[in-house]
């Protein structure tokens, strides 16, 4: 059984203009000990989810179905004391604005001895040891516990909030963009030692990201967010080199990559849609070179192919035959500003 | 002769330590640029790279005169643009073109897209009438597929796209026909999906026209899609200079190497082998009379805290090394 | 449809710069609408103005005249009647006329001295903030010298040394309070220099005189407009602590003067509440009608206060 | 060292500052129409008396010789004596000043302690009833004029219901050991009482919305979400983490607070003939008892400036953040 599973998770909040749907039936499952890697643009949903299943939303913002379980239970539909239960001793989260995850006035040490003593049942001096331990495990200096936030580097709040949320031993770690704002060294070894942590502490982990390379580089499994719903989902490698989903595909060909110099970059042409008002069928639909008349009406499930594999595509079993087309077909789009016609389907 | 010749460029900034403190310590400098050397053909590219923090965007803003040198200089078409002044600034502004980092800020918000556009005409005097400077923009706004141009005529910088404001920003920079073209970071704050598309527009525009590009970027990836050569920088200085691939492929300074190293691979297939270095760049504040490197090279050695490296010839590109050095 | 056909079929107002005025107008009406108060503000503000221009033909008495009973006595300290809504004060004036008469220097002493604060203000803010360096340093030493200076002594001070005219009251405040403004407008447009239009503006050739007047300012208006409306209630609550103190203009009726003259003619002592509670409740109100506006105003602004 | 580079760095800047306010108030005094001796040269003078008297006050010298002799006195806190009561100045000052800084620091202790409590209930009250009519009543207190404000509380208080002296500080007749004993007698609280719940209750308006809005600000803050994260208890997280981070702007503001308030208490003395430094100013002012007048403003303001320097000291306690600043 999974670790974690999220099934048809949705989040909506109250804008000026209305709800906007953040997130729209969304699915996924981490099993013990493996790291999915989250990807998707800006704005598709990806950090209210990773808000949802801690159990802290933004103002304004609830869930409005589905389920998150852990170890088969749901926590949505447990009171919130219970709740406590599970946040930071089973999940913990490093979020997406580290930066500024610490109290400015307080020093580091502080604040990690007062989750292990509130939350942890720890002893003061029990505490302090454990983060001088801790620190050691993120590679830092225990003597760092004694600063100030601001006294800091980016790269060291980073660890220091990552040795923050491994205080309690949590089974599972989420990680919301944990090296965006990084430099490229910076966040190179932070990466490195995320994954020793995972082997060393046989962590699972959730990385939430924009970076394909960076799922590439840490994770087993991905899954592939849009316009608020997961479109496709598997092993890391099939999932690269087989995309069964078209905006998978046209991401692999929107990306320059360091090691291939005759590469041609193709767009994606258009823009997500606006979340306040969904389409009615596939969200990908508008954007999508190969989108059939059942695609703007019906929006495609989640649905397995084998091998850990899933899609949302009412195509996906022309996969390999779109695939083929895919370059030839974005950039035709991006040219014309209209969908082509798309490839016969027998 | 080379368009655009920088010149042992340098940039310091003296550091505020309020008022007493200027009285009785010794004034401390930050060296953002120290000694920067580089010239550009016309017609050529060339890609600045770095972490944030290496003066690279000082680099740039020094060579649009935003800012002023402090030392060295910056020759363009062979004359000093450091002295620059009145009608020879705002010649040379229709020259220099910038794209900045961040679309959503670079256009006024109180400005519509039109009115925008405007300015550079209205500015420098471009247009014999106002119909004349609007079919300008009209036509500029096409050329980077933002079609039908006076759809975005009224429209108000928060109701357009990153993606979109990107191309009017580039659009209202080739306004004036300029003959060099600076980036810096120009799709780091847009999405994905949409990055190709403004970068492909960019590689298009400027070679077409022949302009002379400098693009500035932290991603290694994104600089060997779009530049034949590259720049290497760290610590306000030029590390490695030479053409990309070879940069890239080969790199020889210590620093490039564990830059290329640290980029993570689409392809989970390749990964690179990893370099060792200490994590974060120092602050400019204490540079060493030595490498700036030295602290934190893998392969140091005792004369790199001693004389500072200058670029020399080394298979086909400069590096700044004692590594490649003559036995000292 | 050609290129010149499609240019003339745009709403003619294409080349207009920034719609400045009329956004302030605009937002004032989006700002009522959102907020009950601050439309309660709005209507203080027209109740006033009304009262103020109509103040001679409203006003049964001349304020300052004296006022006697058919018998020939002073008609003194009467209690409200139908004759005098709110009575009379101890030399016979009609309290209900001031009160009318004394609306005229609330709008007069606020709007203005709230003008020459916010021009003052902005236009610091703006040199100080743009330019930087010693010139900055300079005007933001001269701001931390005004708020070095305790206001109402200061104000005093000079008044008595000017003379106790209305309009020395308005130049005293101007020169004191342009700081708040000041300050604020200064951080705020060091904030928009760090954004990149304005260092677009001086790539594609706007000279500083440009930038700052035709990028910048119109972004640092709707915050002067802000401040503007809570000086108003400043200056009028400053007005009405000079003239109690006595300072103010003796030619004018304003509604301190009011207080001033119930204070000293004992009418504490004698419970006149008629006399004394209507001319601070006006004041009161004027004041929280700027208040209330700015507070619209500024949800507007900031949208992080929001209520909801 | 930081910290010392700080406090130096601070009080160099204050002191400055106190110098060209009392610059600025010397030259008020000396250019300003009307030589401060007309007020007090009778018409029947003789030239020669006049000439004596201007020899006497050192107004025949050259300006800059009087600014140097003005600045001498001002730190000796000579002031020579009054026009009127021939006292010394310095003597007046002293007499009063105790009377200012216990109405001051009376009703700034109760308006901040009331005005974070009630602006911390007020943001946790977010979208309540209490906060939508709290804030306008809040703003009304800062509305009224605080004279005005006086006023009914002496026609109520004192003059219909008899609970409070009229005025004063102290009632007539009495006579007092030292002034600690003073301060601390039964009488002078008594008579304390109502001018220092008038003026703090004007001052609570701005601690109140500031601290409210501070929370606000804090609350939204991304260590406040992370602190929610990690399932701590709410109070550790509203008490420990956001009040405290809230706290620095009120801190600020209590230093800008200060300056308003002793400005402000010209007008409360005023009203209630508090014996304290604000009527002592508005007497002389009024009376054209210029020695008097001048060391009253300048002992205004270098309590406020002192006041100022203290807040901002106690900011840099407070935020570690602010003493480190390099800019």
């Amino acid at each position: 059984m999974a670790l974690l599973d999220v099934s048809s998770l949705s989040v909506e909040y109250q804008s000026l203009y209305g709800p906007v749907h953040a997130v729209r039936g969304a699915s996924l499952s981490v099993s013990a000990g493996r790291a999915l890697g989250l990807v998707g643009e800006s704005g598709c949903g990806k950090t209210t989810l990773a808000r949802a299943l801690i159990g802290v939303l933004p103002r304004g913002a609830r869930v409005t179905g589905g389920a998150v379980r852990v170890d088969g239970t749901d926590l949505l539909r447990l009171p919130p004391e219970a709740v406590n239960e599970y946040r930071w001793r089973r999940i913990a989260i490093v979020p997406q604005a580290a930066m500024d995850s610490l109290d400015p006035v307080q020093r580091v040490g502080d604040q990690m001895v007062e989750t292990m003593v509130l939350r942890g049942g720890l002893t003061r001096d029990g505490a302090r040891a454990r983060a001088r331990e801790l620190f050691r495990l993120v590679g830092l200096e225990p003597e760092r516990l004694r600063l100030f936030p601001h006294e800091l580097s980016g790269g060291m709040k980073q660890r220091a909030v990552i040795a923050l949320a491994l205080a309690l031993r949590p089974q599972l770690v989420i990680a919301d963009e944990p090296v965006t704002a990084l430099d490229v060294i910076v966040q190179h070894q932070v990466l490195r030692t995320l994954r020793d942590l995972r082997q060393a502490l046989d962590l699972s982990l959730l990385l939430i990201t924009h970076d394909i390379s960076v799922v590439a580089h840490l994770c087993d499994d991905v899954a592939v967010m849009y316009a608020g719903r997961i479109v496709e989902s598997g092993p890391v490698a099939e999932v690269f080199a087989r995309p069964r989903h078209p905006y998978t595909m046209g991401l692999r060909n929107a990306f320059p990559s360091l090691r291939d110099s005759q590469e041609h970059l193709v767009p994606i042409e258009g823009y997500p849609p606006d979340l306040a008002s969904p389409p009615r069928g596939c969200a990908f639909a508008e954007r999508c070179p190969f989108a059939v008349p059942r695609c703007w009406d019906e929006d495609p499930d989640l649905t397995p192919f084998g091998d850990g594999l899933s899609a949302a595509c009412h195509r996906a079993h022309e996969a390999a035959m779109l695939r083929d087309h895919a370059a030839e077909a974005f950039e035709r789009m991006a040219r014309d500003k209209t969908p082509v016609a798309p490839p016969e389907a027998k | 002769m080379p368009i655009l010749e920088v010149d042992r460029l340098e940039k310091h900034y003296p550091l505020h330590s309020g008022l007493l403190g200027s009285l009785v310590g010794a004034r401390r400098f930050v060296h953002a640029v120290n000694g920067v050397s580089f010239a550009l053909d016309e017609g050529a590219n060339m890609g600045l790279a770095g972490e944030s923090g290496c003066g690279k965007t000082t680099t740039a803003k020094l060579i649009l005169r935003l800012l002023t040198p402090t030392g060295g200089a910056i020759r363009f078409a062979g004359a000093d643009i450091a002295a620059l002044q009145g009608p020879g600034l705002l010649a040379y502004r229709r020259q220099a073109q910038f794209v900045f980092q961040n679309p959503y800020e670079a256009l006024n918000p109180r400005f519509t897209i039109l009115r925008a556009m405007l300015e550079p005409l209205i500015v420098h005097g471009i247009g014999a009438s106002a119909t004349d400077r609007v079919l300008r923009v009209a036509e500029a706004l096409q050329q980077v597929h933002l079609d039908p141009p006076e759809a975005f005529f009224m429209k108000y910088p928060h109701q357009l796209s990153g993606g979109q404001l990107q191309r009017v920003v580039i659009a209202r920079a080739l306004l004036v026909g300029p003959s060099l073209l600076v980036a810096d970071e120009p799709v780091s704050m847009l999405d994905v999906s949409v990055r190709a598309g403004v970068l492909n527009l960019m590689r298009d525009l400027t070679r077409r026209r022949g302009l002379t590009t400098l693009y500035i970027s932290h991603d290694l990836a994104l600089i060997r899609y779009m530049c034949t050569t590259t720049a290497v920088m760290y610590l306000g200085t030029i590390c490695e200079i030479g053409p990309t691939a070879e940069i890239i492929e080969h790199p020889k300074h210590p620093y490039t190497q564990a830059l290329v190293a640290a980029v993570p691979d689409p392809d989970p297939a390749r990964a690179a082998p990893a370099v060792e270095i200490t994590e974060g760049m120092p602050t400019p504040l204490h540079l060493p009379p030595g490498c700036p490197f030295a602290d934190r090279c893998p392969k140091v050695m005792e004369v790199c805290r001693r004389i500072r490296p200058q670029l020399q010839p080394v298979e086909g590109v400069q590096v700044a090394c004692h590594l490649y050095g003559e036995a000292h | 449809m050609s290129d010149a056909e499609r240019t003339l079929a745009l709403p003619p107002r294409w080349a207009q710069a920034t719609a400045t005025w009329r956004d302030a107008l605009q937002t004032l009406v989006v700002v009522a609408r959102r907020d009950r108060f601050a439309l309660a503000g709005l209507i203080i503000y027209l109740v006033f103005l009304v009262m103020a221009l109509l103040a001679p033909a409203l006003a049964p008495y001349d304020p300052l005249a004296l006022n006697y009973l058919p018998d020939g006595e002073v008609a003194a300290n009467l209690p409200p009647s139908t004759r005098h809504l709110l009575g009379t004060t101890n030399l016979g004036r009609d309290i209900f006329s001031q009160l009318l008469y004394g609306a005229r220097a609330a709008l007069v002493v606020g709007f203005v001295a709230a003008l020459g604060v916010v021009i003052l203000g902005t236009i610091v803010g703006l040199v100080a903030g743009y330019y930087g360096g010693w010139v900055d340093g300079l005007l933001m030493r001269a701001a931390d010298v005004a708020f070095g200076i305790p206001f109402l002594p200061m104000a005093i001070v000079l008044v008595a040394f000017l003379g106790p005219s209305i309009w020395n009251v308005v130049l005293v405040m101007v020169l004191l309070l342009w700081r708040d403004t000041g300050r604020i407008i200064r951080a705020q447009v060091l904030s928009l220099r760090e954004r990149s239009y304005v260092e677009a503006a001086r790539v594609l050739g706007a000279g500083h005189a440009r930038t700052m007047f035709i990028h910048i300012a119109p972004n640092v208006l709707p915050l002067s407009f802000l401040y503007g409306s809570l000086a108003i209630g400043w200056a009028i609550l400053t007005e009405a602590s000079i003239s109690f103190l006595g300072f103010g203009d003796p030619d004018v009726i304003s509604w301190g003067f009011m207080l001033q003259d119930a204070y000293n003619s004992q009418a504490l002592a004698r419970q006149a509440f008629h006399w004394f509670v209507p001319p601070g409740v006006f004041i009161m109100l004027a004041v929280m009608a700027g208040f209330f506006i700015s507070r619209g105003y500024e949800e507007l602004l900031f949208p992080r206060l929001r209520r909801r | 060292m930081k910290r010392l580079a700080f406090i130096l760095s601070r009080l160099a800047q204050t002191l400055l500052v106190l110098l060209v306010v009392a610059t600025i108030l010397f030259l008020i005094f000396r250019l300003m129409p009307g030589n401060p001796l007309v007020a007090y040269l009778d018409p029947t003078f003789t030239e020669e008396m006049a000439r004596s008297l201007r020899r006497q006050f050192g107004l025949d010298k050259p300006l800059y010789v009087q600014y140097l002799v003005f600045l001498q006195n001002a730190v000796r806190g000579e002031f020579g004596n009054s026009f009127f009561t021939r006292e010394p100045v310095a003597q007046v000052i002293w007499n009063v000043l105790p009377n200012t800084l216990a109405l001051t620091l009376a009703a700034l202790v109760l308006a901040y302690a009331a005005g974070i409590v009630a602006g911390a209930a007020l943001a946790a009250r977010r979208g309540t009833r209490l906060e939508h009519w709290g804030i306008p009543a809040v703003l009304a207190t800062r509305a009224a004029p605080e004279f005005w404000v006086g006023m009914l509380a002496l026609a109520i208080f004192s003059f219909s219901l008899n609970w409070f002296p009229f005025g004063g500080a102290t009632s007539p007749g009495s006579i007092y050991r030292s002034i600690w004993a003073q301060l601390f007698s039964l009488d002078f609280l008594h008579h304390l009482a109502l001018p220092a719940l008038t003026l703090a209750l004007y001052l609570q308006g701005l601690p109140t919305l500031l601290m409210r809005n501070s929370m606000l600000e804090v609350m939204d803050e991304d260590f406040i979400t992370f602190c929610r994260m990690r399932g701590l208890p709410e109070r550790t997280i509203i008490l420990r983490h956001a009040a405290r981070n809230a706290l620095l702007p009120v801190v600020t503001a209590f230093a800008l607070g200060i300056g308003y308030s002793i400005g402000g208490n010209v007008i409360i003395e005023t009203v209630f003939s508090w014996p304290g430094l604000g009527r002592t100013l508005v007497r002389a002012v009024a009376a054209k008892d210029y020695p008097v007048a001048q060391a009253a403003f300048l002992m205004i303001a270098v309590v406020m400036i002192a006041m100022n320097f203290l807040a901002d000291l106690l900011y840099g306690v407070l935020d570690p953040r602010v003493s480190d600043e390099r800019r």
